[in-house]
């Protein structure tokens, strides 16, 4: 099983997911370069976080243009495992592979911090190892976090189960306090109708070790893991 | 011939704009009472070569669609003039 | 050429004189703008050199001192760790977003410059009051500039301090410090040289940016540039971004001769540092500098400062190459020039010779001052200070809240919050405790960083304030359970002009010479910051001091919060009565008067020895430096963070109440211990002569302060911590 | 009366426009070579309530001095319309 993790200019949480699936998750796993022909010979492709051409314009929205998009847009509509994380996110919402879109936090400021969140949804290639009802602490760290989609958007969405993290607090609860961002319905992750394609702007990568705070990232990468079957 | 393409991206009407409800909060705080509405876009003036006018406002167009605006949240509007030599 | 123009650009008369000499004829425009940019404060350092030759820089782990763009410290498995403070007051004041991101993108190209890998950011922010909108606008566009540049090139910051002291209203400090990691063989330097090797600029194109204002008086323009306006630096980290991996790609495969940051001073500080350095000449030619704007005059081309420019040396075989990679990196690159030996920097347009100078001449060739220096008056009638002017606490609740709801106390968070200071996944200990901690991937070991001064000590007595400041440094990485290695400063201080303020300078620099001297801890780069003053009123004299400590073992970091219920509370450390330069002494009765508290360096080094061997056994399970607002303060951080309480009692040993609880004495500690470990504490500490006074424990939902068998303080963490959380963010709402 | 600010914010001439440069960049890559400079600077909608025209101009310009443009690094241009009842 190998796993590529994307380099945009500007990508800076390439290092981190790279670290985590190699050194941690010992795993195969290579970068590739954004303006690389095809992501053949992958099995899980990860967008990471980061500002992508410095986030100018919209987030993502000049990354999604680079050569690879193509290739990477054909994958995941065959059904490969694609995950974007924050800057990831939200290029893969500007590619129109996931629906609605990340507006600035309702602070209007940058926030970094420890999240916790809920899976609403349990019954994807990136959530079937994480236990029903567990509450994850997991970072995020971002400007631009604020999801949103028009009601019929997510009336389909709700429909097809494809919410899948939202912001809690420690224990669970979905309020307003533990919303870091202002986002719709505390929605912290979602996924395509196929649940091949995920995104989400909490930081699983950096909730992979005890020192860093918190492991609970790992079942993130577990369930792909799984998922893929060893 | 010259062009300069004039182009205003808004948030849609019924999107919430944080910003421009926090500079309309500020406004009001100076004093600004009959302040009541204010929405923030962006402004682009993009200089661009080009054959016939109408030619130019297709690309335009085509460039807002593409990457300028974000369509979900975002409308836009555009004007195209020729630049004198 | 008449007086008004060298004046105008800021040369004096002997200076201008001097230029002559050494060229043998009078400088044409290009030449004197050249010089009055490489001689002013800034690049040259006039007036400090002289005193800066005082500060300890050598030390066996040095491996790199003061003089290249930072230094470097070794830290074994043929490691160096890199880092360098630099200030950013006078732009932040104009232009505070851009201002200060500029300043973060400047320090960190000076690390990279290095061949380091930057890793780590600190900053340390002083402004006035927040009960001005002036000052709240500062900080909220620093701050923001702070993060929208160190963000998005994705390199954490993780540490630094921010107070708020009137003296700061006009003229803000934004000191930001880079930390860099580098393989020891790999170290670059900035050096011209081989002749016959090629210059090449890479980055922005170079633009009319942040040149000084004051050329644009000059006569010898043309009609077309007068209107020209000069204009604020903006930072672009996207192309930072794309700098800093393009030149570490390069240097990692030996790909380069030498590397140069453009800077203050922009091309002509490059080209002429690099070619001193290297004893070498330099013949560039300003028709192949990519240019953002039209019809740039060569001075102009010369003494920008657009941001995001480096200058390399590279062999002529290696040129496509380098040009190569930068264009898979998305970044302009071009040869402007070649490197000579005729120890000449020659500099072509339109195909004539438009200045042509000794690098050297302009890199080192300015003169050294060594200005008048006395004692300023204030300093008797501070120093003229009888405690028992003033009534002791009665309400000693109250004046907590009051303290930790001072911004200068109180959290940070509102700051580093909108920090990214996790990414690259190597911050072990957050912002929020006494020192930030990264790990080093692929070893075992850790680094401590912190910035600290307290500039109203320094205000008092500078020499003491200073000293003080390195050992606060020293005492928060200590705390986290690193090793003191070595030192970078940032002297900001008004007007070297003025006898009073370079009193204080000289003081304070030796002030940080003795401390670091005792300690052994060199000082191996830093930046000096002169004129920080508005309509004639200088700000404290703040010597911001950042240390870079080392763990052998990361996984026994230490941190400042309460741990469990049923541990006991240690203080080590005597308390005397000192009040002068407190925070309470400032906040509560609005004085800013007496002597700082006085520091033995004999009595500091052994608690600091006998702190970081408690720590590295293991025997802790907290620890926190005491400093601003004293042993209270220092109490009701360690709960807040643990969200935890906490029952003390304490003996008043004839001391004033608020000297007890709010002074701020030296050399003390705190800790908090598992029962099963206090005997072995107590031995340590008690063999080595550190007074060692068990006050309490652990638990419960208040903090409960008992003096002499009465209680003085009874509250809730939930009510100190509400004050202690909201108060900065309550400003800037 | 009712009034309808319109406000464009944009960098200075000579000034840095990094998101300029950036989206330029991205707009060749697309193939819209014709392109050769682009400056992205803000669009503000103000509703206003004010007495006469003259007097609803005046605040606009304080605003845009006081708050809504940096004028450091940015300039401003607006217009003021009266909205029919
Ligand atoms: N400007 C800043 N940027 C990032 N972190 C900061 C900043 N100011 C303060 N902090 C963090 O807040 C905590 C408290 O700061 P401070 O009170 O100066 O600690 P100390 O008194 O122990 O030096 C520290 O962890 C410090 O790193
Ligand atoms: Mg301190």
């Amino acid at each position: 099983m190998k796993f590529g993790v994307v380099v945009f200019p500007g990508s800076n949480c390439d290092l981190d997911a790279y670290h985590l699936l190699k050194d941690v998750l010992s795993r195969e796993v290579e970068y590739i370069w954004h303006q690389a022909e095809s992501v053949k010979g992958f099995d899980c492709i990860i967008l990471p976080g980061g500002f992508s051409y410095g986030d100018y314009l919209r987030c993502g929205a000049i990354a999604r243009f680079s050569p690879l998009m193509e290739s990477i847009v054909e994958f995941a509509q065959s059904g490969g495992l694609v995950i974007g994380i924050c800057n990831g996110f939200q290029i893969l919402i500007e590619a129109g592979l996931l629906p609605g879109t990340l507006r600035r936090n309702v602070s209007l400021q940058f926030r970094c911090q420890f999240t916790y969140i809920s899976t609403e949804n349990n019954n994807t290639p990136f959530t079937n190892a994480i236990k029903p009802k567990k509450i994850l602490k997991i970072p995020i760290a971002h400007g631009d976090g604020n999801y949103f989609a028009d009601e019929k958007t997510l009336k389909e969405m709700k429909k097809n189960n494809q919410i899948v993290f939202r912001y809690t607090t420690p224990t669970g609860d979905i309020t307003i306090d533990a919303n870091p961002n202002g986002s719709l319905d505390n929605i912290a992750g979602i996924c395509n109708k196929k649940g091949n394609v995920l995104g989400m702007m909490p930081h699983p990568e950096r909730a992979g070790e005890t020192v860093l705070g918190s492991i609970d990232g790992l079942s993130v990468f577990q369930s792909i893991i799984n998922n893929l079957g060893e | 011939m010259k062009y300069r393409a004039e182009i205003k991206i808004m948030p849609k009407k019924g999107v919430l704009d944080p910003q421009g409800e926090a500079v309309k909060g500020a406004l009001k705080t100076l004093g600004y009472d009959g302040v009541h509405d204010v929405r923030i876009g962006k402004y682009l003036v993009v200089l661009i070569d080009g054959g016939e006018k109408i030619l130019v406002e297709n690309k335009v167009k085509e460039m807002c669609d593409k990457l300028l605006s974000n369509l979900v949240i975002e409308e836009y509007s555009f004007s195209v003039k020729e630049i004198p030599v | 050429m008449k007086p008004e123009i060298w004046r105008e650009l800021g040369l004096k008369d002997e200076e201008y004189q001097m230029i002559v000499d050494v060229l043998g004829r009078e400088p044409n425009y290009v030449e004197l703008s050249m010089y009055s940019v490489m001689w002013s404060e800034h690049c040259s350092y006039k007036h400090s050199k002289e005193t800066l030759r005082l500060l300890p820089t050598k030390g066996d782990r040095v491996l790199q001192g003061p003089g290249e763009n930072a230094g470097i410290i070794d830290i074994g498995d043929g490691l160096g760790v890199c880092f360098k403070m630099e200030s950013h007051n006078h732009p932040s004041a104009i232009e505070p977003y851009q201002g200060a991101a500029t300043g973060v993108g400047g320090i960190i190209r000076d690390i990279f410059t290095m061949g380091a890998r930057p890793v780590a950011l600190l900053n340390s922010l002083r402004f006035g009051s927040l009960e001005e909108t002036k000052n709240r606008y500062l900080f909220n566009g620093v701050v923001a500039g702070i993060s929208g540049y160190g963000n998005c090139i994705g390199i954490p910051t993780v540490g630094g301090e921010v107070y708020f002291e009137s003296c700061y209203g006009g003229n803000p400090l934004v000191n930001a410090m880079c930390v860099g990691i580098i393989e020891k063989e790999k170290i670059k330097l900035g050096h011209a040289t081989g002749s016959g090797n090629l210059v090449v600029l890479v980055g922005a194109h170079t633009g009319r940016d942040g040149i000084h204002g004051v050329t644009f008086a000059s006569e010898e323009l043309s009609e077309a540039s007068k209107e020209k306006r000069p204009s604020v630096q903006v930072g672009d980290p996207f192309m930072g971004k794309l700098l800093l991996e393009a030149c570490l790609e390069l240097i990692e495969n030996g790909d380069v001769v030498g590397i140069q940051d453009l800077g203050g001073a922009g091309l002509t500080c490059a080209t002429c540092e690099t070619a001193s350095r290297a004893g070498t000449g330099m013949e560039i030619n300003l028709d192949d500098v990519p240019l953002r704007e039209e019809g740039m005059e060569a001075y102009e081309i010369m003494i920008s400062e657009s941001q995001e420019r480096m200058l390399l040396i590279v062999s002529p075989e290696k040129e496509s190459k380098v040009h190569e990679v930068f264009k898979r990196w998305g970044l302009t690159s071009t040869t402007i020039g070649h490197v000579t030996d005729d120890g000449i920097l020659r500099v072509y347009k339109g195909g004539k010779i438009t200045a042509e100078v000794p690098a050297h001449s302009l890199a080192d060739g300015a003169p050294a001052y060594n200005p008048v220096c006395s004692e300023p008056d204030y300093i008797k009638a501070v120093g003229e200070f009888n405690i028992s002017e003033i009534p002791d606490v009665d309400d000693a609740n109250s004046t907590l809240l009051k303290l930790l709801s001072h911004p200068s106390i109180a959290s940070k968070e509102w700051v580093y919050r909108q920090y990214d200071h996790m990414v690259r996944t190597c911050t072990v200990i957050l912002p929020g405790s006494d020192a930030a901690v990264i790990r080093i991937r692929g070893s075992q070991k850790g680094l401590a960083l912190t910035t600290d001064c307290n500039s109203r000590y320094v205000y008092l007595d500078p020499q003491e304030g200073a000293k003080i400041a390195i050992v606060e440094a020293a005492r928060n990485l200590v705390c986290s359970g690193a090793k003191p290695l070595a030192v970078t400063d940032c002297l900001n201080f008004g007007s070297p002009e003025k006898p009073g303020i370079f009193w204080q300078f000289r003081k304070a620099v030796e002030g940080i010479s003795e401390s670091c001297e005792f300690f052994g801890i060199p000082v191996v780069s830093g930046n000096v910051s002169f004129y920080n003053e508005v309509n004639g009123e200088a700000i404290y004299p703040t010597p911001t001091i950042g240390m870079v400590g080392l763990l052998e073992d990361v996984s026994l970091c230490c941190t400042q919060d309460f741990k469990k219920a049923g541990e006991l509370i240690v203080l080590l450390g005597d308390t005397y009565e000192e009040l002068g330069g407190s925070e309470y002494l400032s906040v509560i009765h609005s004085l800013v008067k007496g002597k700082p508290p006085k520091l033995d360096l004999i009595k500091e080094k052994t608690l600091l020895k006998v702190v970081l061997a408690i720590i590295q056994q293991g025997l802790v399970s907290s620890a926190h430096d005491i400093s601003e607002g004293g042993l209270i303060v220092a109490l009701s951080e360690c709960c807040i963070c643990g969200n935890i309480g906490a029952k003390v009692r304490l003996e008043s040993e004839g001391l004033r109440m608020d000297a007890l609880l709010f002074g701020e004495s030296q050399s003390r500690t705190l800790l908090s211990i598992h029962p099963d470990n206090i005997h072995a504490v107590m031995e340590m500490a008690l063999s080595s002569g550190v007074p060692f006074k068990l006050i309490g424990w652990v638990g419960g939902d208040k903090l409960i302060v008992n003096v002499d068998g009465e209680e003085k303080i009874n509250i809730s963490i939930d009510e100190i911590s509400k004050n202690w959380r909201e108060a900065i963010e309550c400003y800037m709402k």
